[in-house]
């Protein structure tokens, strides 16, 4: 019993020991730091693994202290919890790989990689909250360890970029703590559990209840770039590939969509926020994000801008999923977790190959670039696909699960705004497509070759297993332990028997 | 057992202070670690003893109050004493090897660093109202001492500054004293407090209990009575300013909290208390912002003093006619706020130390690339920073939370405001401070790496900053050990 | 009204005049010498309004001894502060003609 | 100068405090006394070795406030020092000389010496003590400095402050030796009340005689200072 309790904190130090030690390393012990980082990254996969074994078979892994009089320390996996932390645990495994390769030879790495594991062990500390103020506790620590990998060059394009970022999120916080306070001053500490904690309190507690959702979507709303609070993101596209592809696949921008989901589902409850009526809201929120997003990528020259507006977009798809009332509404959004994580980190990879090994930049500059290539283009059509959402993809999965749980509530505007985003998708990535493909060779001012493959090894495996796992996730997602049928076994919990 | 215990905190900083004066630097310093070990020592055995028999009155000279003086010692003196000896420990070991040792007047630092640190022995247990003024003045001329210390014009020009300051904040102090000793004939704390509850001219204690509140307000820099802190703190040695900023402001807090809770609440009134937040509150907006405005990288850690010391002014508003439970929040709150935030400055003001030797400036530009160095200290100066600016998990963090909390239990919404926006301020000085470090600049730059012994004091006190905001409960578990009353 | 009593009262008007001296000269000896008079004003307060009732009251007069040593302590430093401020800058006034910002701006060249 | 809306400002601000202060002072004078401390003390001077009362409050009763008072003296004693001249306490450009002085020093100084004696002896049943026994031997030392006598002995060394910190480590001492002997801190045995607090006021004399000196003596001309920070 006490080792199972053990657990999520073996797994929230793992990263956070590899992060105390790469600090103090040296800049030039390359391969120790290396070693270190695999070895935290791959134990982490091991322990999430055990835990989301557990709670399939209804485990409990629960731990809570009193950190302060009247608050807890709260860490507890379920299923949730286990999507997100899965998530995070098998993306940053591949992430490390790549920016071990990404950064070879480049300064300043032991602190880089300190800041990159603690950033992961908040990411894991989020998925494993138990309540709010433990979730908020990690989510500002996020925040904090994101900023160094922001502002990582050092150019002054990059700090303005990392000042911006940190001004958005930090008040964000700031909105996110006033509802905690609030809330906790409502209805005490209370802990997140399926279904919701909120469903018998008082008639006249509604309208605070409903201030204070307000306060927490928007304080999450921040790192979840729903519009109009997503102006940070596209400025952090400054960072290196590795952090861009972390933080819109895995780290900020999922922390503040999973907080959304989290409070919707595990703190108010699917049933009590309908009857409250702020899905609603929400809803349409997410809805113009996603339609507004879309547009705004159709005008972007740069190819990571492009992508960026193209997650501003997409993430709100788990937002809206969670505005949508009803179990299979439920599962596209929380399916989207997952399947946005891999496609858009696979995206995200690729840019960084082509701008590492082409010096590309601009979407133009990408023309020929599929015969020079070949498999970082084959990559990135396929989450091009997904993203737009062409069977037999993920993205698809997401989109029809989605749209049919709109229907089955009769929310037929869902469906008009999921066929819209589909076009505008496929208006932004096609061209792309096209040009990687069909257009002649761009004269690229620099090249660089290592040995017979088309990029630096550890540049190249990354991309191509998120690839594959778009296709998987697709193609297999009626089987156990797929993120679909991981969705199905989350819904099911959340709704009232 | 006790008299052991208290002679060994009343008796040794001042027998250290006597001895490190006929010795040179080294052998004082020497000296000096002995004393921080034994405080160390006698400070836990205080704190098993109260664990375990409860809290006393201890009566100097065996003369009980009030014809002599009483010590008062419980949970949350040694919440202080316990401080005392983390940070004033690591501001002289900082200061063994931060101070250059051959110059013929360092020798008179321990003296005054023993002094300095009897007075706040004295203050913490102090409960005589007449012997809290000395021990007040024994710490404000040491400090003003050790500002001044073979220093430039421009620091004697600060210390004078901060002895004008000082001196007028301890006479109003003592006219109060003054005052409610013609009122009740005693000198005693806790019979002042006895009396204000029975007495039918209770009332009559306003005008003292505001002079003390005034004059005390102005030894902690309350604004706007906050003009000699930045200069005093800015200029002298980072060791010392570490120790100014981190417990000689807090030690005239401390009186202050300690006479509002016992007898201020009973005759205050709601305008006093509020008045007293609302200032608490501008000097946290204004002196982050001036922080924020500062191209010294001391002076930003001094202006940054000044408004976190606007978060301790919330007791009064939050402890002034409230359910006791929210009064205890608060007084939580604002007791992990002075820990914290002492832990934090202290921490900060020896990182600062540090990272002006390593790039050979005090200006904050100067900082552009240091990150790249990976030096300890600018960790330590982060780690510090995350507690200031109230973000988790750190002590600040606690801190805040409790106070919200208190705030939102008593109603007065407003403070929660102030609260938020104030953590806001201090993120945006303290980022600039980081921002400026990762800077890269194309021209080869200076870099010296300081001695790791100073770069590990100024990291462990960093790190114990943060590590208040994972254990508050335990930390506050101190503050209520049991007191049984002796008499 | 008694003897005392007039002392205390004469203690409030010099707690005036002491911080109005305090604040509005510039002289720093004479600013220490306003603090002294607030020095004294309080010790004939403590004095003053404690024996007015019943006969002599020596506690607030050891008081005051005390007091009176400490406020000479006090005064010592302040004096030895401003001869070596004075004998570095030639200068007895706190305020300097270059404002701080000023100073600020063109940094240090020492 | 100050503008004179600022000095009509600070005129208003110390009357007000003054009308404040005098209607309190007015208004406590009324009360009755409610403390019984005067007769207190009264029934415990026997037992504190001295017969006069303030004496007693500061020797005995609230010893320790005397003690830290000291410690407050020597404070402003090594800022003194810390800023003379390593050699020499006073600065020889700064000394004086008067014939007439000299003449009457003759006579002064040991009548002075003579007085400082009396004055710490009447402690105890009259007003006097240490300190203003103190006070009369710098004031001596000042009257010769004045007449310039060259004070060579003064010299910031090891001497001047074993001397500074005499009468206060003497009177720290008694304070120890009781801790130990089982009784509080600070505690005198019954038995050498009166020898130990003599002998604290002798030595305490002397030093508080020493500090005030060396204040008076000490120039601050040292011309080393520290650099601030960051500069070089």
């Amino acid at each position: 019993m006490m080792q199972q309790a053990l657990i999520p904190v073996f797994a929230l130090l793992c990263s956070m020991l590899a992060a105390a030690i790469i600090f103090t390393l040296p800049e030039e012990r390359q391969r120790l730091r290396t070693v270190i980082n695999l070895l935290a990254a791959l134990i982490k996969v091991a322990l999430v693994g055990v835990m989301t074994w557990g709670v399939l078979n209804e485990r409990d892994y629960g731990l809570s202290y009193e950190i302060l009089p009247g608050v807890s320390f709260v860490l507890q996996a379920d299923a949730l919890a286990m999507m997100f932390a899965g998530l995070s645990a098998v993306l940053w495994l591949l992430t490390t790989i790549y920016a071990v390769g990404y950064l070879e030879g480049s300064p300043n790495r032991s602190r880089f990689f300190g800041f990159f594991s603690l950033c992961v062990a908040s990411t894991m500390g989020i998925a494993l909250a138990g309540n709010l103020f433990t979730f908020f506790l990690f989510y500002e620590m996020l925040t904090l360890s994101t900023y160094p990998l922001v502002v990582h060059r050092g150019t002054d394009k990059a700090l303005r970029a990392g000042r911006n970022y940190i001004m958005y999120t930090l008040s964000g916080g700031a909105a996110l703590l006033l509802g905690i306070i609030w809330l906790q001053g409502l209805v005490g500490d209370i802990s997140f559990q399926e279904t919701g904690q909120l469903k018998d309190v008082d008639e006249n507690l509604h309208l605070p209840l409903m201030l204070v959702f307000g306060l927490l979507v928007a304080g999450l709303g921040v790192k979840a770039a729903l519009f109009p609070l997503h102006g940070w993101l596209p400025q952090a596209m400054v960072a290196p590939a590795p952090v861009s592809a972390l933080l819109h696949a895995v780290a900020v921008v999922k922390a503040g969509a999973f907080g959304i989901v989290r409070v919707v589902y595990d703190l108010y409850g699917i049933e009590f926020a309908t009857l409250l009526g702020v899905l609603e809201p929400l809803g349409w929120l997410a809805a113009f994000t996603i339609v507004y997003g879309s547009v705004r990528a159709l005008s972007q020259s740069d190819l990571k801008r492009r992508l960026a507006y193209s997650t501003v977009s997409q993430v709100s798809y788990i937002v809206l999923g969670a505005a949508v009332f009803g179990p299979v509404g439920t599962v596209g959004g929380l399916v989207h977790l997952l399947h946005q994580g891999i496609m858009k980190i696979t995206l995200f990879f690729c840019a960084g190959n082509y701008a590492e090994t082409l010096g590309i930049h601009k979407v133009q500059e990408l023309n020929g670039a599929g015969r020079r290539m070949p498999l970082t283009s084959a990559a990135f059509t396929l989450a091009a696909f997904g993203m737009i959402g062409a069977p037999p993809l993920a993205g698809f999965v997401t989109k029809w699960t989605l749209g049919s749980g709109a229907l089955n509530v009769g929310m037929e505007w869902v469906v008009a705004v999921l066929l819209i985003s589909s076009m505008l998708n496929a208006a932004y990535f096609l061209p792309v497509i096209h040009r990687l493909w069909f257009l002649s060779e761009y004269e690229w001012s620099y090249q660089r070759r290592w040995g017979r493959l088309e990029t630096h090894s550890w540049l190249l495996w990354p991309p191509l297993v998120t690839a594959s796992l778009t296709l998987l996730a697709g193609l297999f997602a009626v089987l156990p332990f797929s993120p679909l049928s991981w969705a199905e076994l989350i819904a099911a919990r959340e709704y009232l028997p | 057992m006790s008299n052991w215990l208290m002679a060994g905190l009343l008796f040794t900083p001042l027998a250290l202070a006597t001895v490190s004066l006929l010795l040179g630097f080294r052998q004082g310093r020497a000296l000096s670690w002995l004393g921080m070990l034994l405080q160390l020592l006698v400070s836990v055995g205080l704190w098993w003893l109260v664990r375990h028999e409860g809290g006393f009155y201890y009566t100097l000279a065996g003369w009980d109050a009030p014809l002599g003086i009483e010590l008062r010692v419980d949970g949350l003196v040694v919440t202080f004493l316990l401080l005392t000896t983390l940070v004033a420990s690591g501001c002289g070991i900082h200061a063994g090897f931060y101070l250059e040792p051959d110059r013929p007047w360092q020798r008179y630092f321990w003296p005054l660093y023993w002094f300095l640190w009897a007075g706040l022995n004295t203050v913490w247990m102090g409960g005589d109202l007449f012997n809290l003024y000395v021990g007040l003045e024994l710490i404000t001329l040491s400090a003003v001492g050790l500002v001044a210390l073979g220093g430039q014009a421009e620091a004697l020009r600060a210390a004078l500054r901060y002895l004008l300051a000082a001196l007028l904040g301890s006479l109003a102090y003592l006219l109060g004293v003054a005052l409610v000793y013609g009122q009740f004939g005693t000198l005693s704390l806790a019979d002042v407090a006895g009396q204000v509850r029975v007495s039918e001219h209770a009332l009559l204690m306003r005008p003292a209990l505001v002079l003390m509140l005034v004059g005390l307000a102005l030894k902690t820099a309350l604004f706007p009575l906050h003009g000699w802190l930045p200069p005093a703190h800015g200029i002298a040695k980072s060791p010392v300013s570490a120790l100014l900023s981190a417990l000689v402001v807090k030690a005239s807090f401390y009186i202050a909290a300690r006479v509002w809770l016992e007898a201020g609440v009973a005759v205050a009134s709601q305008w006093m208390a509020q008045l007293l937040g609302v200032l608490g509150a501008v000097a946290i907006i204004w002196g982050s912002w001036l922080a924020l405005c500062q191209p010294r990288l001391k002076q930003v850690v001094a202006y940054s003093s000044v408004a976190q010391i606007g978060y301790l002014f919330l007791l009064f508003p939050l402890t002034f006619g409230v359910e006791a439970s929210v009064s205890l929040h608060a007084q939580q709150g604002i007791t992990l706020q002075v820990i914290s935030h002492a832990l934090a400055k202290a921490a900060m003001f020896l990182a600062a130390g540090n990272l002006i030797l390593a790039v050979g400036s005090n200006r904050v530009e100067a900082l552009a690339g240091v990150s790249h160095f990976l030096p300890f200290s600018l960790f330590s100066f982060g780690l510090a920073g995350v507690s200031l600016m109230g973000l988790p998990p750190s002590g600040g963090f606690a801190a805040k939370w409790m106070l919200l909390q208190a705030s939102m239990a008593s109603g007065q919404w407003w403070w929660i405001m102030v609260l938020a926006g104030g953590g806001l301020l201090s993120a945006a000085y303290v980022f600039r401070i980081y921002k400026a470090s990762f800077l890269e600049r194309d021209e080869q730059d200076h870099f010296y790496h300081p001695d790791r012994r100073l770069e590990v004091a100024a990291m462990l006190l960093a790190l114990a900053s943060l590590g208040v905001g994972v254990s508050g409960s335990q930390v506050l578990s101190v503050m209520a050990m049991p007191f049984e009353e002796v008499q | 009204m008694s003897t005392p009593l007039l002392y205390a009262l004469t203690g409030a008007v010099l707690w005036g005049i002491g911080l109005m001296g305090l604040i509005g000269l510039r002289h720093l000896l004479r600013k220490l010498l306003a603090l002294n008079l607030i020095g004294s004003a309080t010790f004939l307060i403590l004095v003053g309004l404690a024996q007015h009732h019943n006969g002599p009251d020596p506690v607030p007069q050891a008081l005051v001894l005390t007091g009176i040593v400490v406020s000479i302590a006090a005064t010592a430093l302040g004096v030895v502060l401003i001869r070596r401020y004075f004998h570095l800058t030639g200068r007895t006034e706190l305020e300097s003609e270059v404002p701080e910002a000023g100073r600020d701006e063109e940094g240090h060249s020492g | 100068m100050r503008s004179p809306a600022a000095r009509i400002g600070m005129l208003l601000l110390a009357l007000m405090l003054t009308a404040l202060l005098g209607r309190s002072v007015w208004q406590l004078s009324m009360l009755e006394p409610a403390s019984d401390l005067p007769r207190q003390l009264q029934d415990k001077l026997a037992a504190s070795g001295v017969e006069h009362p303030v004496t007693a409050v500061l020797l005995n009763f609230r010893s320790y406030d005397t003690l830290l008072e000291i410690a407050v003296l020597v404070i402003a004693a090594m800022a003194g020092i810390s800023m003379a001249r390593t050699r020499s306490l006073e600065d020889p450009e700064l000394r004086t000389s008067d014939t007439l002085l000299r003449a009457l020093l003759r006579w002064l100084v040991p009548l002075m010496l003579l007085l400082a004696g009396y004055l710490l002896w009447a402690g105890a049943d009259r007003p006097g003590g240490a300190f203003q026994a103190g006070a009369m031997l710098a004031a001596t030392g000042v009257l010769m400095r004045l007449t310039g006598l060259p004070l060579d002995f003064l010299r910031p060394g090891i001497l001047l402050r074993i001397g500074l910190v005499l009468g206060f480590a003497l009177f720290l001492l008694v304070g120890l030796a009781s801790a130990i002997a089982g009784d509080v801190f600070l505690a005198y045995p019954r038995e050498f009340v009166k020898g130990l607090i003599l002998s604290i006021e002798t030595l305490l004399t002397l030093s508080i005689g020493m500090i005030l000196l060396a204040l008076f003596v000490a120039a601050p001309v040292n011309d080393a200072s520290e650099p601030e920070e960051g500069e070089k």
